[in-house]
């Protein structure tokens, strides 16, 4: 270490890889001083401005703030709180466009500055040493201080008592080519500069502090040198100018020749950068009691007439400082306005962005001066790999491999080639003779291999996730199978002491169970399967439960494979609430009809299997029919609250009541369906009778039942709500509902106008016998 | 390359004159065909049996020969392959079907020794080396090992002749573009009379030697190969039907 | 006699090898590739279905045995090309029954349309979606893979897929997106 | 010496295996497509292609000549190459999981190399004595390994290059080996043996 | 009036690929003038031909590709492409010659792997030695330096031998080639290469009057040209100068051992650097950046690699040129050398913990 300071000390420096030299602009500002602007009419402050999160917001739309009255809180380490730059009434909090390349809007305060301009009441310290570290930390944090160099790094963080602190570099590189901001800061504030450094010096005690400066700004460099001529730790470095040397990793090879390892910061080398108007700011902070509310921002371009530095307050929109250095548009169509310097700056999207803590630069180039800037990428032709990226690439990477891989997306290669650890300089695209935006290239292709780690992170955790749903589903599921077992056994218990015509039922029960478990043991996913479990739940319909089963059939029918889980919820449910005056059933009632109403016309074929059993027996065509409008108007059932009524034989009445509420051709359209469905189930049950007669027999001594059961339960259902008040909610569901069965009802018709009504109940009878 | 699709054709009339009853065999000959001798060509789509394709085809008359060659062992070991298929140990059926071919290989060595013996000798080491042609193992290995003799024999049939084309066309063009000729040597395969089949093509000044060296075997090669895409393009270009597949999705769900 | 010696003279030259190699497959026994766990890393683990399979590791089994690459749709080009690599494979374009559509989504619940159904959760593969039966569900889109199979079951129609909305932590450089506004 | 030696960059560059004899060209195209991989697929090839060479000439010495059934040379070659494979497949697998994965089907391939049978088959026809046929072997290996190698670094470059829809993939990988068999022209005649 | 978004950096030193290929083309200028000077119109002739060959081809592809037609077809890298091709061909070569190299430089040796920047050997190159091996005969038929042709050959004469293969007097080729002394005229490496076949020694040798009095006749002094742009060339940072460097520094070397073991019939260094297309290799077709190595490092293993083959070649190969061979051979490696040859990225160092 003593080594370095000896060669520092003899202004012998290290250098590194590559680096331009692009032309100088910085004569068209550093030569004037800083002028303090005007008050605007109305200021932008966003949120956020650095790197982090941005705070809780403290005031509303109305408030009066006073000039440094902060506006947000920070209830997070890397949040900074911002703070209003002058006295004014709060007109709107809403999203606005942002000091971002994206031009993307954050959320915004809008300002309307009242000119008066008026302090909150401020607590000046005069003496540092009465503070101790924490205090100062804490003041930093407090007045919303972040890295003003460009990245916008919370600086209370980085300030934060660190043990072994070789060296602290104060970054006055300021290395873009038109930029004087800090320049001109160091000329006029050397002390202030000096105030902060030595509260760092006092926060951080590192061994030396070096001033890392170019030798282009004599003038700052003779007042920092004045300012600093008595203390002993600070080393002003003039190292030669040559861009990027303002870079953090490259004016630290400069000034120490030491190389921070990828991927790791400078402070494990026991090194840490801050940025000259950092500087000032902390000074500004601490000795003041100023928060960071304004800045000085370098107007400049051969564009506008008076280029200069001026102190803009945060917020201040663009088109302002434009306007008061007098830009003139040449006469372009188009004409860009960069924020930062014409290496690493961002063109703007719009002239409302404001000035934000990282703003060092606004610059607006004449078409003289800054060809490229006018054409986008239009100039790019193909790469000729001439190697003149590589020859300036500060971090010795292969620009022209690396814009190969990133035009092919091939990210393993661009992490092989290192891209991350690209610095954005521009300085490839700079030289390349192809005019190829390679550090555009180079962004995409970060920004796509960060959404893509993000995305591999959230895939392990999805599949984490997914893991442990299997686990608990299937521990839930042998849990119910258990419960589903003793569940049976009560129920057999219970029928045997019910009315003979229960009886009749437990016995097709027991047979349609036996069936089930058969059925379930060929072969679980069978469609067969929840068909079957249908009328099993039915037959307790008989029951006072039989609304929730009711529902829990529909739902099992709307099941596309028949799984045991419905049949199992369906229990479940029948268990929780034996009440039928729950209001909510007629939400699951609303939900199975749009249900069904959307899967019928899908799922015919597999519907019609399973409502098959219920109806093959039908006695008559006109029951059947009936049965058949039933069954659609099971669907349309929330529908038939508001009308519905209690006798079970006016089950019709009430389906033409409700669809003519709705819509006439509803019912008309559903019976057709309906019969389509028996159509195809009439065939399928061919084949079934044959297989199995025990099948048959169950569904005939069902047949007398199903019908009636089927109407009864709708009414039963509606009766339910009926008996409870009809609540908005519920209207809004029918609406909801209508809204679905009418979605439903246009695909339906396709699918099936041509089918005649007569026909399918000549086929379903035919089926029948 | 237009032999080639024209074949295809031909092949197609003629298949469709078949019955009715014989539809599905229909198909399946019909498809297979089409594999060997266009869609799935071993010369041209799997890129088998390169070694003599470019080796050989520096005229009509080796690629020919080697063609013939090729496409009858390919046959025989096929239907050799089929016909065992079921004795075969699944561990050891690659050495199994090497030996065979290796068998049928020496066969048609001894044979064009005996009687186009110079041929034989025009065509070198890669007479035997047909045993690794590729594209002879990998039809027994991935068709006629699992088909009947029928099917395998044909399969056989197809690809032979799919590869055979492949060389003749490229035995063809290497030659005129080499040697202005067409037939040059052609007594060596059929006898003496067969002299007189030698065509003077291109009368050149100059031959234009790169197409008979290594070099322009590769690049006719790339071409053909290049020619086959873009014709696939166009047909492909035509028939753009979109025909919307449904996507069949799983649920993990209720039965997990 | 010539046609003897040779055969048996292959037939020593067999069990010779044949002995060579029933040695070598003992000494140098290897145990299963774990291909299948590669494959599953790679895959998204969206769980959603769309390749066919129930979820990512069957997929990921039957990649294995020999299904092709590409049929991922949420894994898009970059999974299929991941996928040929470790296959050693040549990567082929996205299956085209799929839609073409490949920004990320995560799926939404109109709260007041949702009736408390359940049948969302039961469809999600991650667990992504809170809610207790009779009560208003919600997704945590921080949880949620977009995989859209709590859609269909919904009855009420009340879930939708969403866009990711574009914010400035998850933009992708894409200037020409830009609306370029007038100065004044 | 001078001889082996000359034999050796003969059968490396003047003859290369690949470009000037055409052998050998199914993995030549099949896995190249990645360098590392064709690395892999070279050391098994020169392993094997040494060994292929060494056994075959001792079984056509020792006992095709003196039992003269010369008529089963490419059965038994073939027979030996397939052994040989197989075992290198094994201790492949079992030594390292990535190569074997990386090789993947193409070891097996190998015993349908023709660069093998051929090297074999050029032996016994060149008459190439003991070393000879060894060193034969394994320059062509060599050759095979160095064009390989090279020809997958730049196909992993034309991966990303803006060729025509036509030739894409195999049709411009032959027009590269073309070209490059048209610079290996230049060693001809480099060795007169 | 709107905003433009560009990307960053917004400024540009204003240099562009097709100045860089104007400034090589310019540079070749004093090579080609002292072609003329000593070996007549031939050349000039055919880079005319090559040139209006490789734009015509350039055009017709470009516009079959559907591309940007007007940047891509004067950005001046087929015309470089041509240029090469011209300078390199025997003077009295058919004109076909020409056009045959030309269309198989540009169409498959640059476009069919996507134009320029993406073709991985070198179009000129690969034109040239494809006429090699395709047109032994042609692509031998030197012409010996004027002062020493019997028959003056004017541009008109030049032209319809080759466009027709006689002069306007009917001389043939054969005829013109003829020198002074009645004995066919052969380029020095070609006479050197068969003398020594022959069983001549060097010294013996170069008592032929095509070596003249320091190297060879004519070919010292076009060398001495091509040496002249190529440093304009690196002066001007147009060409990177590890590879010539590291080129001529091989063949320095490998000629110097050759040289030294066995001085009877090894040609001298400043021979190898002298004759042939020595120094056109070395600064106008080694250095061409889109088939070459792109590191530091990698271009110096390039040079090396090229120096050696070149001696080889010419030492030991059947060819008595091995320029041409040895930019292809190298074109060839340059991928895995570049593999190998990476620069270590700042903050990568193995000592950093």
């Amino acid at each position: 270490m003593e080594s370095i300071i000896n060669r520092i000390n003899q202004q012998k420096f290290w250098s590194f890889h590559g680096g331009v030299h692009p032309p100088e602009q910085k004569t068209l500002t550093n030569q004037k001083p800083i002028k303090p602007l005007s008050l605007p009419e109305q200021l932008i402050i966003p949120l956020q401005q650095h790197i982090g999160r941005q705070g809780d917001l403290l005031v509303q739309v109305g408030d009066h703030v006073l000039k440094g009255q902060p506006l947000t809180k920070s209830t997070n380490p890397m949040a900074v709180p911002v703070h209003a730059p002058t006295s004014g009434t709060i007109t709107a909090i809403k999203h606005s466009v942002i000091a971002h390349p994206s031009g993307l809007s954050e959320l915004c305060i809008f300002l309307n500055v009242d000119h008066q301009d008026t302090w909150v009441e401020r607590t000046p310290c005069n003496d540092v040493a009465t503070l101790t570290n924490q205090e100062i930390v804490k003041k930093i944090a407090d007045a919303g201080i972040s890295g003003m160099g460009g990245a916008g790094f919370p600086t209370h963080i980085k300030v934060d008592t660190k043990p072994d602190i070789n060296f602290l570099i104060i970054n006055a590189a300021e290395c873009e080519p038109y930029i004087t901001a800090d320049d001109l800061l160091m000329c006029e504030h050397s002390e202030s500069i000096v105030d902060g450094i030595k509260i760092l010096n006092k926060l951080l005690n590192p061994a030396f502090i070096l001033i890392g400066i170019e030798d282009n700004k004599p003038k700052a460099i003779e007042a920092l040198k004045k300012a600093t001529a008595g203390i002993e730790k600070i080393h002003v470095c003039v190292v030669p100018t040559e861009y990027p040397a303002g870079g953090e990793k490259q004016l630290i090879q400069i000034l120490t020749g030491k190389e921070i390892k990828s991927g790791t910061l400078p402070i494990k080398e026991g090194i840490i950068m801050q940025n000259v108007a950092t500087c000032y700011a902390i000074s500004e902070a601490i000795l003041h009691d100023t928060p960071l509310i304004q800045r000085v921002v370098t107007v400049t371009g051969q564009a506008l007439e008076k280029p200069q530095n001026v102190w803009a307050l945060l917020g201040t929109p663009v088109h302002y400082l434009l306007s008061q250095c007098g830009f003139d548009n040449q006469g372009m169509e188009k004409t860009p306005v960069i924020m930062g310097g014409p290496m690493m700056g961002f063109s703007l999207p719009t002239d409302t962005v404001p000035v934000i803590k990282t703003t060092n630069c606004i610059l607006a180039p004449s078409y003289k001066e800054m060809p490229s800037a006018f054409e986008g990428n239009s100039a790019e032709v193909e790469c000729i790999r001439c190697g003149q990226c590589a020859d300036v690439c500060p971090t010795n990477l292969l620009p022209q491999e690396l814009q190969w891989s990133a035009k092919a997306k091939d990210y393993p290669q661009l992490n092989k080639l290192n891209l991350s650890d690209c610095i954005d300089c521009g300085a490839c695209a700079y030289v390349c003779p192809s005019h190829i935006p390679l550090v555009q290239y180079y962004r995409i292709a970060k920004a796509e291999i960060r959404q893509q780690q993000q995305q591999e992170l959230k895939a392990e955790k999805a599949k984490a996730r997914f893991e442990a749903r299997k686990q608990r589903l299937e521990k839930e599921k042998r849990a119910r199978e258990l419960k589903h077992k003793k569940a049976a056994e009560a129920r057999k218990a219970a029928m045997n002491k019910a009315t003979p015509e229960a009886t009749e039922a437990k016995s097709a029960v027991a047979a349609a169970l036996a069936r089930v478990k058969a059925k379930k043991a060929a072969n679980q996913k069978s469609p067969s399967s929840s068909a079957i479990s249908a009328p099993v739940e039915t037959t307790e319909n008989q029951d006072n439960k039989k609304a929730q089963v009711a529902a829990a059939i529909a739902r099992a029918k709307a099941k596309k494979q028949a799984k045991p889980a419905p049949e199992i919820d369906a229990k479940e449910n029948a268990k929780v609430e034996p009440s039928n005056t729950d209001s909510k059933k007629a939400k699951i009632a609303a939900a199975v009809a749009k249900a069904k109403a959307k899967k019928s016309q899908e799922k015919a074929p597999i519907q019609g299997q399973e409502q098959n059993q219920e109806q093959t027996d039908s006695l008559s065509l006109a029951d059947k029919k009936a049965n058949a409008i039933a069954k659609a108007k099971a669907k349309a059932l929330a529908k038939k609250q508001a009308s519905s009524n209690n006798d079970s034989s006016t089950a019709s009445d009430l389906t033409i009541a409700s669809t003519a509420e709705s819509e006439p051709a509803i019912d008309e359209k559903d019976a057709k369906k309906a019969a389509v469905i028996a159509k195809a189930k009439a065939k399928a049950l061919a084949k079934k009778n044959k297989e199995s007669n025990t099948d048959n027999k169950v569904s005939e001594k069902n047949t007398v039942n199903v019908e009636p059961r089927k109407v009864q339960n709708t009414s039963e259902t509606s009766t339910i709500n009926d008996t409870n008040n009809i609540s908005d909610k519920d209207a809004k569901k029918a609406a909801i509902i209508a809204k679905a069965k009418a979605k439903a009802l246009a695909k339906k018709k396709l699918a099936t106008q041509s089918v005649s009504e007569e026909k399918t109940m000549h086929e379903q009878e035919k089926g029948a016998k | 390359m237009t032999d080639t699709s024209s074949t295809v054709n031909h092949n197609i009339d003629d298949n469709n004159e078949q019955p009715q009853k014989e539809a599905a065999n229909y198909d399946e000959y019909k498809e297979l065909a089409i594999q060997g001798l266009w869609k799935n060509n071993p010369g041209l789509v799997q890129l088998l049996g390169l070694c003599p394709l470019l080796a050989v085809t520096a005229t009509v008359t080796n690629a020919i020969g080697l063609g013939l060659a090729t496409l009858l062992v390919l046959l025989c070991s096929n239907i050799t392959v089929s016909a065992i298929r079921h004795w075969v140990p699944k561990e050891i059926r690659i050495p199994i079907f090497v030996l065979i071919i290796a068998a049928f290989v020496t066969c048609v060595q001894l044979l064009m020794n005996a009687y186009t013996f110079g041929l034989y000798q025009s065509l070198g080491i890669f007479l035997p080396l047909i045993v690794t042609n590729c594209a002879i193992i990998g039809r027994a290995e991935a068709y006629a090992s699992k088909q009947p003799i029928k099917q395998a024999a044909f399969d056989g049939l197809m690809m032979g002749l799919g590869f055979a084309l492949v060389l003749i066309v490229l035995g063809a063009i290497r030659e005129i573009l080499g040697q202005g000729t067409l037939f040059d040597g052609a007594n060596l395969l059929l006898g003496d009379w067969a002299s007189s089949l030698r065509i003077e093509v291109l009368e050149l000044n100059s031959d234009f030697l790169l197409a008979i060296l290594p070099p322009g075997a590769f690049i006719v090669m790339g071409f053909l190969i290049a020619i086959k895409n873009a014709i696939d393009n166009k047909i492909k270009e035509k028939n753009t039907i979109n025909e919307d597949k449904v996507i069949e999705r799983v649920r993990v769900n209720f039965d997990s | 006699m010539t046609l003897l010696i040779a055969i048996l003279v292959f037939g020593l030259i067999a069990a010779l090898f044949g002995a060579l190699l029933g040695y070598a497959s003992i000494r140098f026994k290897v145990d299963a590739d774990p291909i299948v766990e590669q494959i599953d890393a790679i895959l998204p683990q969206t769980q959603c279905g769309q390749c066919g399979y129930p979820g990512c590791k069957p997929y990921a089994q039957a990649v294995a045995d020999g299904e092709a690459i590409n049929k991922c749709a949420p894994g898009g080009e970059d999974t299929i090309k991941k996928i040929a690599d470790l296959m050693g494979v040549e990567a082929e374009p996205l299956d085209e029954s799929h839609e073409k559509d490949n920004r990320p989504k995560v799926a939404f619940i109109i709260e007041e349309d949702c009736i408390g159904c359940t049948k969302c959760i039961q469809a999600c593969p991650v667990d992504a979606i809170l809610g207790a039966a009779k009560q208003m569900h919600t997704i945590i889109a921080d949880e949620c893979t977009g995989c859209d199979l709590c859609v269909a079951p919904c009855p009420v129609d009340c879930i939708e897929m969403r866009v990711v909305p574009e914010t400035t932590q998850n933009w992708l450089w894409d200037l020409n997106s830009i609306p370029v506004q007038q100065i004044d | 010496m001078t001889d082996y030696l000359l034999l050796l960059v003969a059968t490396v560059l003047v003859n290369n295996f690949v470009l000037v004899q055409f052998l050998g060209l199914c993995p030549f195209m099949g896995v190249s497509s990645r360098t590392e991989t064709a690395i892999g697929m070279s050391f098994a090839t020169i392993f094997v292609m040494t060994v292929a060479s060494l056994l075959s000439y001792l079984v056509t010495t020792y006992l095709l000549v003196p039992l003269n059934i010369e008529y089963l040379t490419t059965m038994s070659f073939i027979l030996v190459i397939a052994v040989v494979v197989q075992f290198t497949e094994m201790v492949v697998h079992k030594t390292s999981a990535s190569l074997y994965r990386l090789l993947g089907i193409f070891l097996p391939l190998i015993t349908t190399n023709c660069a093998v049978l051929g090297v074999a088959l050029l032996n016994l026809r060149s008459h190439h004595n003991f070393f000879e046929s060894i060193i034969y072997g394994f320059g062509a290996s060599v050759g095979f390994s160095l064009v390989l190698v090279m020809f997958s670094a730049m196909r992993e470059k034309l991966a990303n290059a803006d060729v025509p829809t036509p030739f894409k993939g195999a049709a411009i990988a032959m027009i590269t080996a073309g070209l490059m068999s048209l610079a290996f022209m230049g060693f001809t005649g480099l060795v007169k043996l | 009036m709107a905003f433009w978004i560009a990307s960053s950096p917004h400024n540009h030193n204003q240099q562009s690929t097709s100045s860089l290929m104007r400034l090589v083309i310019f540079a070749a200028i004093p090579g080609i003038i002292a072609q003329w000077y000593f070996f007549g119109w031939g050349n000039l002739i055919h880079i005319g031909i090559a040139m209006i060959t490789a734009m015509l081809c350039e055009f017709i592809v470009l516009s079959l590709r559907e591309k940007r037609i007007t940047e891509q077809l004067f950005d001046g890298s087929a015309l470089l492409t041509a240029m090469l091709i011209g300078i390199c061909l025997p003077a009295f070569a058919p004109w076909w010659i020409t056009v045959i190299g030309t269309i198989f430089a540009i169409a498959i040796a640059k476009h069919l792997y996507g134009g320029l920047g993406h073709n991985p050997f070198n179009p000129a190159m690969t034109g040239y030695v494809m006429l090699l091996i395709s047109f032994p005969l042609q692509m031998t038929t030197w012409q010996p330096p004027i002062s020493l042709m019997e028959i003056e050959l004017s541009f008109s004469n030049t032209l319809t031998t080759i466009f027709t293969g006689f002069t306007i007097d009917g001389y043939s080729v054969e005829q013109l080639r003829t020198s002074i002394d009645g004995v066919t005229m052969a380029t020095p490496l070609d006479t050197l290469k068969t003398s020594i076949t022959m069983g001549l020694t060097v010294s013996e040798t170069t008592q032929s009057s095509v070596f003249g009095e320091h190297f060879a006749v004519g070919w010292e002094w076009v060398n001495l040209a091509f040496l002249l742009g190529g440093i304009f060339l690196i002066s001007k940072k147009a060409i990177a100068w590890q590879t010539p460097v590291s080129f001529l520094l091989s063949l320095f070397l490998c000629s110097l051992i050759g040289y030294t073991i066995v001085p009877d019939s090894s040609a001298s260094t400043m021979f190898h650097w002298f004759s042939g297309a020595t120094m056109l290799g070395a600064f106008f077709i080694l250095t061409d950046p889109v088939t070459g190595a792109t590191s530091a490092k990698g271009r110096l293993i390039v040079g090396l690699l090229a120096g050696l083959l070149v001696y080889l070649i010419r030492v030991f190969g059947g060819y008595p040129d091995g320029v041409a061979f040895a930019v292809l051979l190298c074109n060839m490696s340059a991928p895995l050398i570049d593999q190998y040859t990476r620069p270590r990225t700042y903050g990568h160092s193995k000592d950093l913990s």
